[in-house]
């Protein structure tokens, strides 16, 4: 049992850490660092940063321009691009439907989106869950007729992340009938965003973001073509891939820049005679919440350490989740104490690169709040901490 | 011993709650947290022809008697209904303090349109490096001739975009508890910047800054220099009442999460019949109850035995924070994705909760205090 | 609304008071603040004593030789003697039996037994539970067989408190056959401890003490004049006198008591260079649960004012029960803190009155381990905190 | 990185396993703690055949390599069976602080004879007054000629009642860190009054007080004044033992716990298929993974980086502290009736974990120590 990393992954972390030193422009770390929310440009910008370097797709395999990087060297990629104030991939495109397309797709389609995927040139969006359905997909509405060579396409998708960025959308839609089970009933299609018949109906998060949307499908004509795979498989094509390649479900490496930060702030932060992180108090609640995370840290490197000898992660990815979120949440918390009553205007805008008015508060406060609220997603979103339990309860205890 | 309200209570309470059914929907209260204006000012008029602007006040000062449990009363009802019309900021704190340290003259001139609805108020005290400590105040004022001449910066002050007088925290001398002074300042006065926004649970707020700022001697609060007990009185009470707003919001929260498991159906059956989600209700329950009975006491104890106030409303605070904490996040939790979203009264509930847990001082701040009072 | 006692309720507080300052004894008051086990013989004497000031039955109605006090005399009685370090009533005859033979049995009965249980002169014990029935009481397997004028009672009954000191139980039996519902099948009969047939095995509790006990009945003959009210009607009885009459549930003054007693020791106790009350973490542990208790208390106080005003209790018992086992458990895990290591020689013998060999440890630190041990029986005992939280889903919020 | 064991420490694991499996069994674990034996010689005699006893040290002590990671494999399984040998306290204690600082001879006259199983050896160094402060020591050697003249009181000294010779802490000078040395005393010296009993989780220990016992200076183990690092040192290392005695411990009231809901019947269903039931031993399980996870890190820290080990050491103690609470507490709570009795051996375990939170400093105090380190 050791805790070393070899000569060649120290290597590895050390040029990884170089170029993100080297290469990642200013506003987009100041963004990251204080948590803020994306726009496509700057996400496409940094994206594109790390194409040039041939690192843009660490999940992909190395005949499609992928990194071909063990679990270990994802692990340090997303580490110290975290520690350093890197964005994460945007997901869709890259991790989510690009590995539907290279496994499942055919040649043409695999020329016709891979390359522009890998370069950031489009934006997906994904089309899964629908109203009134919760973490229940199994009631997909949303249907697609054939009709010639393409199918007719109706039906309403939601929680559809920065869908106004979209260029195209990947979909399970229903091609069997209604009684049909999705084993055999769902299939998988890629809709150009731009076809007539799409609308969206924006939905904000607490924080007043628009971060998802409502995608209305009506009568929209979907060429044939754009389906991958046979129909009715989608539902096992995506079920094979949810569960497959989830990295950084722990966010260890996000949550340790985000507790130094709250160190770092607190140590600045008045309260009463002395310093915040001179409060005995605070100071036990932050050191808990540190000692938390080492924990986690450690209980991802078990896990990469299972993946590397072969095992496989299985339901464990739950405990990741969960106490993964627990802590990034717990560490919201703590900036959202920092800030205290600093924290309450809501003046987003003062955040942006272009803001030339007179602040009211700092950045880090104005933010924190906001970051407090719009995280308490984290634990709901992707399987609910309770899905997640339920996993552990039938998976792992035999309950 | 007695825990009713009295019948003249539960009239008021009554009168609070068809006003928020009836006229306090949560959309329409949407509209005003995100128009232009800094809340509804129709409803502040009712608010005044329905006599709830007399409510904290003493009945020599033209109230109706201004008792802890009145107060807690009306600000339950405002919980569950998010308004966001400034009771509490104009009329209980800024309000408040002029019913406690004015003369006669100053009464008339600022309580009187205040009760009758013509005048709007803010506390402005907290300044950017204070955050809970009442006695860190770096505004000054210094004599010149017959006024003083106000300097400085106050931070989130809640109705600060609508008053249209201050009652501003000043150092007229001194250090620490010493040497600190209330005077009314003109909002519009030279010398006063201001800069609006919406909080994020949808009330009024400015930053405001003072420069050379000229206010008569005549607008002084109470005796110069004497101030720091007289606020604290006064945040005893704002506190007493955003507990009981955190206690109707808390309910409020409870109540939609419960009516939400019942008619939402997942695999095929209600949310409600999840065993693990109904403790975690029953739970919620709980905290419920215990911050009702914690924010009882603490009114009875203002009303009965003011030495022993700060200790009971932070005793109070404490509590509620922890339970305004767990029931928000848990109401949002359990709702799962439509409770992060913006459009569910669930979320909004949530937030204000988040406010109070840190307004007039933390859930850890008061647990402090409470040990040192 | 208004939280002051009337001033007959103030002086019946000072009567109270002062005559328990007069007449508990010292070794009795010793034992009950340290939170021991009390023997038969100091449960008597302090009963005894009781009962010559006309306090002994505060629950009976004064026809019977009751008090007749009002819910909230109850209270005061109850919390001036918790924090004066008096012990409760052993409620097994006074407020188990008693209210079920004065309610429903008859003349002759009631003449034979009540003015025992008043004067302490019998010690009762309760024969309910059954092996494997855990919280689910309908599975009562004991059988009473009629035989002319007696029954012949067999089976076992367990978690019988304190079983090797009483001179009666009273069970419930089935009298009925073993599909009949427990409503027609189960009757509630008397029974004198002496009666051949009857066999103890101990149960000791985790901290070592014989708490409880299984009692066997092994073709044991009852006389039928022991059974109460009608064969068959015992599951009623039981059931009616369950829910009711459940005072201090909320052991609120004796969580006062001793959460007094923890601050007193913190302070005398060294933690590096200072005492433990000044760390400032475990000053902020204290105050939480101080401020619990606040808020239990009052729980409590609206709970009987609503008796007061004719409102039944109802299921916010649960609460208390629920609030009044964390808070007093957490209590107990502070004394287990305070006397750390110091508590954790096995040294009980050392804290009778008649030990005479040098002591290991203080009294408080050797006891606190003890109790927190023991006191975990508190959540899971009269209907665990999982049953109560279950009732408040089904009874108050409709679940 | 790999986090597997290695060969020889799957052998040694499965070697422990095996014998608390055979000859461990928890009712013949109870006629031992229950008896008038401080502990069952017979297994210690066992432990030295296997070689156990040689796992915590240095090969130039005699030893197997004494790396942390062997101590965790070792510690984990006796947490299983709640082994109630003193391994802990004879050898890992005041072995480790013989072979830490003693010199050859000493080594040759404790070391030696320790590691064949026949001499037992315990640690005394906490007193009345110290708590978790290692450098309260209030014991006094003065000198007297060649040897020392010890004076004071230990207290629940583990093993003490069976120890034949006991390493003592003592105050030969100065203040607080400074002056505080070691002594090899005989146990049975003159001067040397012990009082004993068993824990309440079984082991054997005893109050020793020291009443002018000669103590010859050769018995001084390393340098006079300085011992303070050394134990720290030691006591880091029987800490992370304890640890991984907890995880153990944690596992098997687990596995015990869903066990038990998987058979037992309520209401005509297992116990099993209660949901909020099943949320909990979800939550058990978390803890007992994050557990096992900081353990790891606290041994690869101690053998890979000597200077992180306060600090390595004192995060596992302190989350490790926290899991115990709550597995222990709620594995009873789970189990209902039957959990609060001696009989069942989840009681026992809950007990253990108990003891192993205040072992070597309570939970907060390790916090406060992470803090500082």
């Amino acid at each position: 049992m050791n805790s070393a990393y070899t000569p060649e992954e120290q290597a590895f972390r050390s040029r990884v850490r170089e170029f993100i030193q080297q290469n990642l422009p200013d506003d987009i770390r100041r963004k990251t660092l204080l948590g803020m929310h994306l726009n496509r440009e700057d996400s496409v910008r940094w994206q594109k940063i790390l194409h040039k370097q041939g690192w843009a797709a660490a999940n992909w395999p190395v005949e499609h321009g992928g990194t071909g990087w063990s679990a270990t060297e994802k692990n340090i990629f997303d580490t110290e691009c975290a520690l350093a104030g890197a964005p994460e991939v945007v997901p869709f495109g890259m991790k989510m439907v690009a590995p539907v397309i290279f496994t499942y797709g055919n040649e043409e389609q695999k020329q016709r989106f891979l390359p522009d995927i890998l370069a950031s040139n489009v934006w997906w969006c994904q089309g899964y869950s629908e109203p009134n359905a919760g973490s229940d997909l199994a009631s997909l509405k949303t249907t697609a007729k054939r009709d010639g060579e393409h199918y007719i396409v109706n039906g309403t998708k939601t929680w559809t992340t920065l869908a106004q960025y979209a260029d195209w959308i990947f979909c399970l839609v229903r091609t069997g009938a209604p009684e049909e089970k999705n084993q055999t009933a769902i299939s998988f299609l890629l809709i150009d965003m731009k076809t007539p018949g799409i609308t969206l109906s924006p939905i904000l998060t607490l924080d007043g973001y628009r971060e998802v949307n409502e995608v209305h499908f009506d009568n929209v004509r979907v060429p044939v073509e754009n389906r991958i795979g046979e129909e009715g498989k989608g539902w096992t094509y995506a079920k094979v891939l949810l569960t497959h390649e989830r990295t950084n479900i722990a966010r260890v490496a996000q949550s340790r820049c985000q507790l130094q930060r709250a160190r770092d702030l607190a140590a600045e932060t008045q309260d009463g005679d002395s310093t915040l992180l001179d409060n005995p108090h605070f100071a036990h609640k932050l050191a808990e919440i540190e000692i938390e995370l080492l924990a986690l840290e450690y209980t991802e490197l078990r896990t990469l350490d299972a993946i590397r000898t072969g095992q496989a992660p299985g339901p464990e990815s739950s405990i990741l989740k969960i106490k993964g979120t627990e802590v990034a949440q717990a560490i919201d918390e703590l900036h959202a104490e920092i800030a205290a009553c600093q924290g309450m205007p809501y003046v987003p805008w003062q955040l942006e690169d272009d803001f030339d008015g007179e602040k009211v508060a700092t950045d880090n406060a104005v933010n924190s709040w906001l970051r407090y609220f719009n995280n308490r997603k984290s634990s709901i979103y992707g399987g609910s901490n309770e899905i997640q339990k339920n996993i552990i309860c039938k998976a792992v205890l035999g309950l | 011993m007695d825990f009713s309200y009295s019948e003249e209570q539960q009239l008021l309470r009554d009168s609070v709650a068809r006003f928020i059914r009836q006229d306090y929907a949560f959309e329409s209260r949407q509209q005003t947290v995100t128009g232009s204006q800094p809340f509804n000012r129709k409803h502040w008029q009712q608010f005044a022809e329905l006599g709830w602007l007399l409510v904290p006040f003493r009945e020599e000062d033209g109230g109706l008697g201004g008792s802890a449990v009145d107060l807690i009363v009306v600000m339950e009802e405002f919980g569950k209904g998010m308004v966001v019309e400034p009771l509490l900021a104009s009329v209980i704190l800024a309000g408040g303090l002029i019913a406690e340290a004015g003369n006669e003259s100053q009464k008339s001139d600022w309580l009187t349109p205040l009760i009758e609805g013509s005048l709007q108020l803010a506390f402005a005290y907290t300044e950017p490096q204070s955050r809970f400590d009442l006695s860190s105040v770096t505004t000054t004022a210094s004599e010149d001739g017959d006024a003083f001449l106000v300097d400085g910066h106050k931070t989130v002050v809640i109705n600060g975009a609508a008053a249209d007088t201050l009652v501003v925290s000043v150092r007229t001398g001194g250090q620490g508890q010493e040497g600190i002074s209330l005077l009314l300042v003109d909002a519009n006065a030279e010398g006063v910047t201001r800069t609006h926004y919406k909080t994020v649970d949808g009330h009024n707020a400015a930053e405001i800054k003072f420069n050379r700022v000229r206010v008569p001697r005549a607008n002084l609060l109470g005796t110069e220099g004497d101030a720091l007990a007289t606020i604290e009185k006064v945040i005893d009470r704002a506190t007493l009442a955003v507990c009981a707003e955190a206690v109707g919001a808390m309910e409020s929260a409870l109540e939609k999460t419960l009516e939400y498991t019942r008619t939402r159906k997942q695999f095929g059956v209600s949310l409600s019949s999840f065993q693990a989600l109904q403790h975690r209700m029953a739970d919620m329950f709980i905290e419920c109850q215990q911050a009702r009975s914690i924010l009882m006491m603490a009114a009875m104890q203002l009303d009965e035995n003011e030495g022993c106030a700060p200790r009971a409303v932070s005793a109070a605070k404490s509590r509620i924070g922890k339970a305004a904490r767990k029931v928000g996040q848990e109401a949002v939790q359990i709702h799962g994705g439509i409770g992060v979203t913006d459009e569910l009264d669930v979320a909004h509930l949530f937030k204000r909760l988040t406010s109070i847990q840190y307004l007039f001082g933390s859930t850890d701040y008061h647990t402090q205090r409470f040990i040192r009072a």
